[in-house]
């Protein structure tokens, strides 16, 4: 047993109310990686919320006597081949990478959880069945399925979507499926099969709240990959179309074609792109390191 | 021991039905298929007749299922069929492409491990100290940074580099020559892309090796080595490493069966002839044979590597090795 | 001129990869591109005058025939002394064979440019070195068809033994030979020392390197990997290069024998109502748009249904009478309005363009579009597809409410490109689902005539009917090719079509 | 320093700064040890005793652990008194493993898994005494050979996983041995072990203590370790010394109140002599005696409460269970044949009357739990019946099950993990009676604060999480939850195994009380012959499935027949200095293994009725043969 989970009765003081400031100051020592990342992510997601009010232009409008102008006072971050602000268009390019790396994780993970616990608790052939077909899909090369998902379904954002969360479903899965092995043997799980509970209530009531962390830590790390692999399918031209607003797709063409000429067009997307993964999986780092008991304590 | 063996060789075979039902179906539910693409897809008024023959060539109009258990059929019997696209034989087809891929993916590989693994111990050893941070972040940047767009600065960085040093814009070559005909060139067209892969996969692998590393640390026999009153070098590099290791083995064990057909953007930008480029090509070309046979390599790559990581995993761990 | 200098290999990138070699069979220039320069063909575009689409010469044969017969008889003489590269005579046999397999191929080969040849009777053989072509009825469509840079002669020994023979391996006359693949990377080919034109080829041998992303072609070019790229790249890269390499590149430009056109789904309310097309169109500022969109995309000349180059072709005064031609843009967009709202369409009315997921020039031209409708109240979503589900949309789940289409062809035939507008039944190639007999009627009395005038004069009328009073469907612009290349490669000329002059029999290194 | 003293520690401080807090781990300790002197240090959980020994290797710095002040002064071999504070890593990674080594508690983890034990053992040799890797092994042999580990050759090969827990622990007592050390820190090196394995290594560490000639510094909780060992005691509470001396005097007048209160929780083999029921303990009200104001004698009312007699003799038994048995098959080869069968419970019949405690007791691994589980059907009985209230539980659907289980409920051994971390402790006890639907909404908490009330709890404990409470709080909670559905039977797995002695007295007087006034029959499993003897009414013997031994609780501890239950008693250490064995017996004997060969059937057993209700089985020589 580590001796971290002993309870201490050393200090015999309750422990001291912190205000909010003194805790996140504590946090941020503990954390300062992921504090940035936290300071990233609640930074695009603010974007997104308000990016009407933060971007100065229409991020569709074409502006024809301006194109690839230079950053400058009129256009911060300059304007793209077709004379769109790019400032505006990251601003809302957060929306949607937000909307697809959220709903695309948390789907994704949602049913991977539900089925990764299933598998566990049942145990038997029915594990031994949701296994295989988890290696079928994990053997599926990711960029292909999402590729064929394009071409079955078409592109636009909701198929987009669809596309990178089918992949996402085996990987948490597996993930939540072997912590919750261990949790399906903890003695509370044995008690609630004692007293006679249902298997929904077992699994939903005292096995999921129980694989939470590695479900969050899975979803934080879906974020940042979900962002990245829509801005790849956007760059292979199987994402979110033109002219919604989308990082990967100011990448496309534009990017390549003026990276020299004009490498604002090129330059700023990328970097919008790589700052939020970057922030989420900083995040999710901390969340991780902040959840998993072996990695809390000294 | 050898049971093991054969037990995880028989598991493989379910694993792989599953991913040629998937394939096969997955392809037939795309809208189109090869012949039309290859009559409609230039745009120029084509003979109707044309679009028949070419289906009734292929057999796309038979019954589905029989489709399917014709091809499933040929992998009895070592035919793998031919591109629908190209008409060649899928052997000779991939064959090259397979070579490309292993190469890029061993030496990415290789690179990751170099990158990953001291790093993943100093930050774990320092944990919590500036120079973990920094390996965190140089490891996440590397994950966090498109391969395309990271890709495109690579080339265009190597141009522009290359023009104001010496006046001549140098890119690396287009070209792939095997290494044994000509090394230099060979290196010359894959180091580029095998470092920005490398550099991006050894993200995942420093992650794993100091978390892996920092439970090790925790463990009751490390406490026991320092309790003998071995330095801590040897604490580290000996009874840390050794059990640290197990997974990021396994980490590094997938990551280089996903390379093997997973480079679809970084094969675009360096213009390599790999597996990833003729699978996105194949799969935009409806070429149903072609892409199945690829799945099925990549799946069969991806088994096969799982299967050699658990010898691996036994060969370290003589839990595993004795049971 | 200069005086050509022999040797060197000629390396240029090629942005896919040909799916067999057999001309007859495929469609696309990435066949052309590699295969080309191993091949002779009957007659071909003039690689000296190349930017004058009805300058066509002979290649096999010795002199260009006057029809005879009141135009149904042409009769053509050959070359003598031509082998094929295994040593085999070249005669009017294996041209013979060759037309055949295009025009009467077997009910189990299928022949991509069968319907190019609906007026041909028969090819018959005379002796060995005189070929004759009986038409049905005569048809300035007839020569231009011929000159079709896919009709390679094969040797009719291997067709009789195999027609399927050519698909998989390369056998032919031309400059070239000794074909070598590595599968997805590159085809070689070495100068063919028995070639018919002494002297030529000037090159030792070519290497056609495939290279799928357009920024990597341009960067080849850049850093001498590559000398040339044949289909054309957008203006920014021609000004990148420039920029970069100075004297060391050479831009050619020419008017480009592709469109992109707007296709409305008749068979779908409210496009269906003839106002609403011509909404459409009228909303569309082409000769504003011929300006910003050639600074940034591979389209540039405002055009009508033929191409700009033709004699066929409507001039400016022409087209300016035309719906979506109009000099005054606010008159026409103004008309627009009127006649969405006489329709009953909403302001913000949504409707989902269908689009092809490539860049160059479909997406760009798409999202100007889409910018073009928004000014006359139309909230326009682009649903962008790849190429096989794309056409699967147009052909067989016709669900789309307005798609964006193309035309693109080799030798400029403007009487049976336009074959593109003719009623669905009869089109093989028309997605809107229309039927309009006047516009059939019009077509075929245009093939069916070699009067020049006459043809013009039905052109015209069949342009009205299409692009204005039914607006059937719509131009948006013709294509611009631009190809920058390193100087050092001399003796190719730019033409209208990526897919003409590409036998290499002229270029040479000035190295 | 005096010469006999070999170390000397002086007010030693070892704290641990967290950010928000400092915890003070050892707060302020002086005591010393002689050479070739025996010191016990024990304490509850957490009062600071494996931090002091940590600290004497300094291996507190890896653990963020400072020390303020302090000194511990060090005589080396060569007769130098160093100051162990002081010293730099360099010096302190001599001084460790050479001049002092130590063992842990968990020989399962405290070996390295990937290393053969040889090289192990000879790593410290190699690294201390310059040896080459060859003559390191033939020493490491040595070792092996000295802590009398049969096969030793073949041993030395072996990894860490292909040994037992016994046999581990002498691998670690080799290794720290190997340089012979002055000091061997002994971090409570047999809590993990089965009794009997325990004395043999007990006796180990004696016995080399005496070849060697070195000082011992024992930390254990368990008082009957320390008398059987300690020549002198430390007592620790809260990171303090509370009580230092010779371990009969601590034992024959402890001083403070709360040694005192700890030797009265400990249950002693052979202190319920004579008496014929269970018993209570008294004055384990810990909480007053750790109060240091308390004055001297105050609130030590010696009340020895034997409880009233619950067993319904007349009534039908509650519970029958006949020839139950269960087995667990092993899967190998290429198609998961059936290879062997782990025999867990091997044709087991007895009787349960209501408001009776009937113990199970046996080493690990002998099927007590599986017994226990197969009752309640949380595994598949592989034969046998288990008759509940007249019904046959076995064959019974999940549903035909479910209005049973309101009637047995079973407590856990771990109250760490019995309790739904993300469940308030209100939440965990209500959810049963919701689910079988005995009460509701405000009814249901009113039913969850009397039963907290009943098991010594509050009121407003019922919103806190299960890591608010302390362990025996916790155990609390899961017999609460237990009583919310008014069961008949409690099962209770090793319930108080894991508690502090105190701790542990309390729940034990807590479930004897219920008994008193609920009636519940208990089916006490537990490994501990000294609390088994303090609860029963019968014990049942267990061994390798099979129950050798069962009847009246006086019959079985005072006239022991089975040959294996006298062995188990015989290894029992007892809380007595006065009565520590005297001659050391070296056995090495190790459980043989219930794995078992597919279609092996075991010999029928036969049992002889000693005494009224104390049946023995009969030794045949097909059974011996057969083991
Ligand atoms: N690394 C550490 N960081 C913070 N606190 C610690 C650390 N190590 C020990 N402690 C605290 O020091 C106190 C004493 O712990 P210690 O392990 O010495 O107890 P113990 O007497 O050995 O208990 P047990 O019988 O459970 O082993 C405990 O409150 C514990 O939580
Ligand atoms: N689910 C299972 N599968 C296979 N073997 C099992 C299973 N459960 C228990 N066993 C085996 O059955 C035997 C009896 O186990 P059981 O847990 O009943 O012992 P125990 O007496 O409770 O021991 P402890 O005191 O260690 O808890 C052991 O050898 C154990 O390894
Ligand atoms: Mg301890
Ligand atoms: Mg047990």
């Amino acid at each position: 047993m580590a001796i971290s989970e002993l309870p201490t009765s050393v200090e015999t003081a309750a422990p001291r109310r912190r205000t909010a400031w003194q805790q996140f100051k504590r946090v941020a020592r503990r954390q300062p990686l992921g504090v940035a990342g936290g300071a990233i992510v609640i930074l695009m997601i603010l974007m997104a919320i308000f990016a009407d009010v933060i971007a100065p232009y229409d991020p569709t409008a074409m502006n024809y006597s301006a194109f690839t102008a230079p950053p400058g006072t009129e256009f911060w971050l300059g304007t793209d081949q077709m004379g769109r602000d790019v400032f505006s268009r990251i601003v809302h390019g957060a929306r949607t990478a937000v909307f697809v790396g959220f709903v695309a994780s948390i789907v994704g993970a949602g049913i991977g959880l539900v089925l990764g616990v299933g598998s566990a608790y049942f145990g038997g052939k029915i594990d031994l069945v949701f296994q295989r077909v988890m290696d079928i899909f994990m053997s599926f090369p990711l960029i292909i399925m999402a590729l064929a998902m394009v071409a079955i379904f078409g592109t636009g954002v909701d198929k987009v979507i669809v596309a990178i969360t089918i992949p996402f479903i085996p990987r948490c899965a597996r993930v939540v499926r072997s912590t919750a092995l261990s949790v399906r043997e903890m003695p509370y799980v044995d008690a609630a099969r004692s007293i006679g509970y249902s298997h929904t209530r077992i699994i939903l009531r005292h096995m999921v709240p129980n694989v939470m962390a590695p479900f969050l830590i899975m979803i934080t790390a879906f974020v940042g990959q979900a962002i990245l692999l829509e801005a790849s399918l956007s760059y292979l031209g199987l994402g979110v179309q033109e002219p919604t607003p989308a990082w990967g797709l100011m990448l496309q063409g534009g990017a390549e074609l003026y990276a020299e000429s004009a490498p604002w067009v090129a330059i700023f997307p990328g970097l919008a792109i790589t700052l939020a993964v970057f922030g989420f999986n900083l995040f999710g780092d901390a969340v991780r390191d902040m959840l998993d008991p072996k990695l809390r304590s000294q | 021991m050898h049971q093991y063996i054969i037990k995880r060789i028989l598991m493989m075979i379910p694993t792989l039905f599953g991913a040629a039902v998937l394939v096969f179906f997955l392809m037939r539910a795309i809208p189109g298929d090869v012949c039309e693409l290859r009559l409609a897809g230039t745009g120029a008024t084509f003979d109707p007749d044309a679009l028949r023959i070419c289906q009734q060539e292929l057999g796309l109009n038979e019954p589905i299922f029989l489709q399917f258990f014709s091809w499933i059929g040929g992998f009895f019997v070592g035919d793998f069929g031919t591109s629908m696209w190209t008409n060649q034989p899928i052997v000779s087809e991939i064959s090259l492409r397979f070579q490309v891929s292993m190469q890029i993916a061993l030496m990415a590989t290789l690179v990751s491990i170099v990158i990953s693994i001291p790093m993943g111990i100093i930050s774990a050893v320092k944990r919590n100290t500036w120079v973990d941070y920094c390996v965190r972040g140089f490891s996440i940047a590397g994950i966090a940074m498109p391969s395309f767009w990271l890709g495109i600065l690579i080339i265009l960085g190597l141009l522009v580099g290359s023009q104001a040093l010496y006046g001549e814009p140098w890119m690396p070559p287009i070209n792939y020559v095997p290494i044994w005909v000509d090394p230099a060139e060979n290196l010359a067209m894959l180091i580029w892309p095998a470092l920005a892969t490398g550099y991006r996969y050894s993200a995942v692998a420093t992650r794993m090796t100091r978390s892996a590393m920092l439970e090790v640390l925790r463990e009751d026999y490390v406490r026991t080595a320092r309790a003998k009153g071995l330095v801590e070098s040897v604490i580290v590099n000996r009874h840390a490493l050794k059990n640290a290791l197990l997974p990021v083995v396994t980490v590094i064990g997938i990551e280089f069966a996903f390379l093997m057909g997973g480079l679809v953007v970084t094969e675009q930008v360096f213009n390599l002839n790999g597996l990833g480029k003729l699978f996105v090509e194949s799969v935009s070309n409806h070429d149903y044979t072609m892409t199945q046979a690829l799945v099925m390599l990549v799946a069969l790559i991806f088994v096969l590597t799982n299967f050699v990581v658990d010898l691996f995993y036994a060969w370290l761990d003589p839990r595993i090795r004795y049971s | 001129a200069e005086t050509p200098k022999k040797g060197g290999v000629l390396k240029f990138v090629v942005p896919a990869e040909p799916p067999s070699f057999d001309g007859h069979r495929e469609t696309t220039f990435a066949l052309v591109h590699p295969i080309a320069p191993f091949y002779s063909l009957l007659v071909k575009q003039n690689p000296q005058n190349s930017m004058d689409p009805t300058d066509i010469i002979c290649d096999l044969c010795t002199e260009m025939p006057k029809p005879t017969d009141g135009g149904k008889t042409y009769t053509f003489k050959l070359r003598k002394g031509v082998t094929f590269e295994d040593g085999a005579p070249l005669t009017a046999a294996d041209v013979k064979a060759t037309y055949d397999k295009i025009i009467f191929p077997p009910a189990d080969i299928s022949s991509a440019r069968k319907a190019y040849f609906v007026m041909v009777e028969s090819v018959e053989t005379p002796d060995d070195e005189t070929v004759v072509f009986k038409l049905k009825y005569p048809s300035s469509a007839f020569i231009p068809a011929l000159a079709m840079p896919f009709n390679f002669i094969y040797d009719d020994a291997k067709l009789a033994q195999d027609m399927h023979w050519y698909e998989k391996n390369i056998l032919g006359s031309g400059p070239f030979q000794k074909a070598e693949r590595q599968a997805g990377a590159f085809i070689k080919g070495t100068a063919n020392p028995n070639y018919y034109e002494k002297g030529k080829p000037y090159l030792d041998g070519f290497e056609a390197i495939f290279a799928k992303k357009e920024s990597l072609r341009v960067q080849a070019i850049r850093g001498d990997r590559a000398a040339i790229e044949f289909r054309g790249f957008p203006p920014q890269s021609r000004d990148d290069l420039v920029k970069a390499l100075g004297k060391d590149i050479t831009v050619q430009e020419s008017d480009w024998n592709c469109v992109l056109l707007i296709t409305p789904n008749h068979r779908k309310k409210p496009f269906d109502d003839v106002r609403v097309r011509r909404a459409l169109t009228l909303a569309v500022d082409r000769w504003g748009g011929s300006q910003y969109l050639s600074k940034i995309a591979i389209v540039k000349t405002v055009g009508g249904i033929v191409f700009p180059g033709h004699p066929l072709a409507a001039n400016k005064e022409e087209l300016q009478q035309l719906a979506g031609y109009w000099p005054d843009l606010a008159k026409s967009r103004a008309e627009a309005k009127r006649l969405l709202k006489e329709a009953g369409i909403p302001e913000g009315f949504k409707f989902v363009l269908n689009n092809r997921a490539v860049d160059q020039p479909y997406k760009i031209v798409g999202t100007w579009l889409i910018d073009q409708w928004k000014q006359i109240g139309l909230a326009v979503e682009q649903q962008v597809q790849p190429t096989g589900p794309f056409y699967d949309t147009l052909r067989k789940k016709q669900d789309f409410d307005v798609s964006i289409d193309f035309n693109c062809q080799s030798v400029v035939n403007p009487l049976l490109d336009v074959s593109k507008f003719i009623s669905e039944d009869t089109s093989g190639s028309q997605y809107g689902g229309y039927t309009n007999r006047e516009v059939d009627e019009l077509f075929n009395a245009m093939n069916q005539t070699d009067d020049q005038a006459a043809q013009r004069e039905k052109m015209r009328r069949m342009e009205k009917i299409v692009l204005d009073e039914e607006a059937l469907g719509f131009i948006t612009m013709w294509w611009y090719r631009i190809i920058p290349h390193r100087s050092y490669v001399k003796g190719w000329n730019v033409s209208p079509s990526h897919y003409l002059n590409q036998q290499l029999a002229d270029v040479w290194l000035d190295q | 320093m005096d010469e006999k003293r070999l170390i000397e520690v002086e007010d030693l401080r070892i704290h641990f700064p967290l950010e928000d807090r400092t915890v003070k781990a050892v707060d302020g300790v002086s005591w010393h040890i002689d050479r070739g002197e025996t010191l016990a240090v024990v304490g509850e959980s957490g009062s600071g005793k494996s931090v002091t020994a940590m600290g004497l290797m300094r291996l507190t710095d890896n653990a963020g652990g400072r020390i303020p002040s302090g000194r511990i002064n060090f005589r080396k071999p060569d007769g130098k008194v160093i100051d162990i504070v002081k010293q730099t890593p360099e010096q302190m990674r001599s001084i460790r493993g050479n001049d002092i080594s130590m063992i842990f508690q968990e020989p399962m983890t405290s070996l390295n898994p990937v290393f053969t034990v040889g090289f192990q053992i000879a790593e410290a040799i190699m690294l201390h005494q310059g040896k080459s890797e060859d003559e390191a092994l033939k020493q490491a042999l040595e070792m092996l050979k000295l802590v009398r580990i049969p096969e030793p050759e073949k041993q030395l090969q072996q990894y860490p996983h292909q040994l037992s827990g016994g046999m581990r622990q002498r691998v670690m007592i080799a290794m720290a041995l190997s340089c012979r050390p002055s000091l061997l820190i002994a971090d409570e090196p047999t809590t993990a072990l089965d009794v009997t394995i325990q004395a043999q290594i007990l006796d180990l560490i004696k016995m080399l203590q005496n070849e060697i000639g070195m000082s011992v510094m024992f930390i254990t909780h368990d008082m009957g370790v320390v008398a059987e060992v300690a020549d002198r005691v430390v007592v620790m509470l809260r990171g303090k010394k509370v009580e230092e001396g010779p371990a009969e005097q601590i034992f024959k007048s402890p001083q403070h109140p709360y040694t005192r209160a700890l030797l009265d929780a400990v249950p002693r083999l052979g202190s319920m002599r004579g008496h014929k029921l269970p018993m209570k303990f008294a004055n384990v009200d810990v909480k007053r005696a750790e109060g240091e104001e308390i004055k001297e004698g105050a609130g030590e009312t010696e009340v020895e409460l034997e409880i009233k007699d619950t067993v319904r003799r007349d009534a039908p038994p509650l519970l029958s269970v006949k020839g139950l048995t269960t087995r667990f098959d092993i899967r190998a080869g290429v198609f998961g044949r059936t290879t062997g069968r782990i025999h867990a419970v091997e044709n087991i019949s007895f009787d349960l009357q209501p408001g009776e405690t009937l113990a199970m007791v046996g080493e690990s691994g002998c099927g007590k739990s599986t017994t226990g589980r197969s009752i309640i059907r949380l595994v598949e009985p592989t034969r046998g019946s288990v008759v509940f209230e007249g019904k046959e539980v076995v064959g019974l659907s999940a549903s035909e099950m479910r209005p049973l289980r309101r009637d047995m409920q079973m407590i856990f051994q771990d109250p760490f993990a019995s309790l739904n971390p993300r469940m308030t402790a209100g939440a965990a006890i209500a959810e049963p009676m919701v689910v079988h639907g005995l009460a509701r909404g405000k009814e249901a908490e009113d039913r969850v604060i009397e039963l907290l009330r009943r098991v010594g709890l509050d009121e407003e404990h019922a919103s806190r999480y299960p890591h608010e409470f302390s362990g025996g709080q916790r155990q609390r909670l899961c017999i609460a939850r237990a009583l919310g559905l008014n069961p008949k039977l409690i099962i209770a797995d090793e319930a108080v195994s894991a508690l502090d002695v105190s701790i542990q007295a309390q729940v034990i007087n807590l479930m004897m009380e219920l008994q008193e006034e609920l009636g519940l029959a208990y089916l006490f499993i537990s490994h501990d012959m000294a609390v088994v003897e303090r609860i029963a009414h019968r014990v049942a013997v267990m061994y390798l499935g099979e129950i050798v031994e069962i009847g009246p609780r006086q019959a079985v501890f005072e006239d022991p027949q089975h040959p294996y239950t006298r062995k188990l008693m015989a290894a029992v250490p007892i809380a007595d200095p006065t009565k520590r064995k005297t001659e050391l017996r070296l056995m090495t004997d190790e459980i043989p293994s219930p794995l078992k060969p597919a279609g092996y059937e075991p010999p029928a057993r036969h049992y002889r009725e000693v005494s009224p209700g104390h049946f023995v089985q009969e030794i045949t020589a097909t059974a011996v043969a057969a083991e």
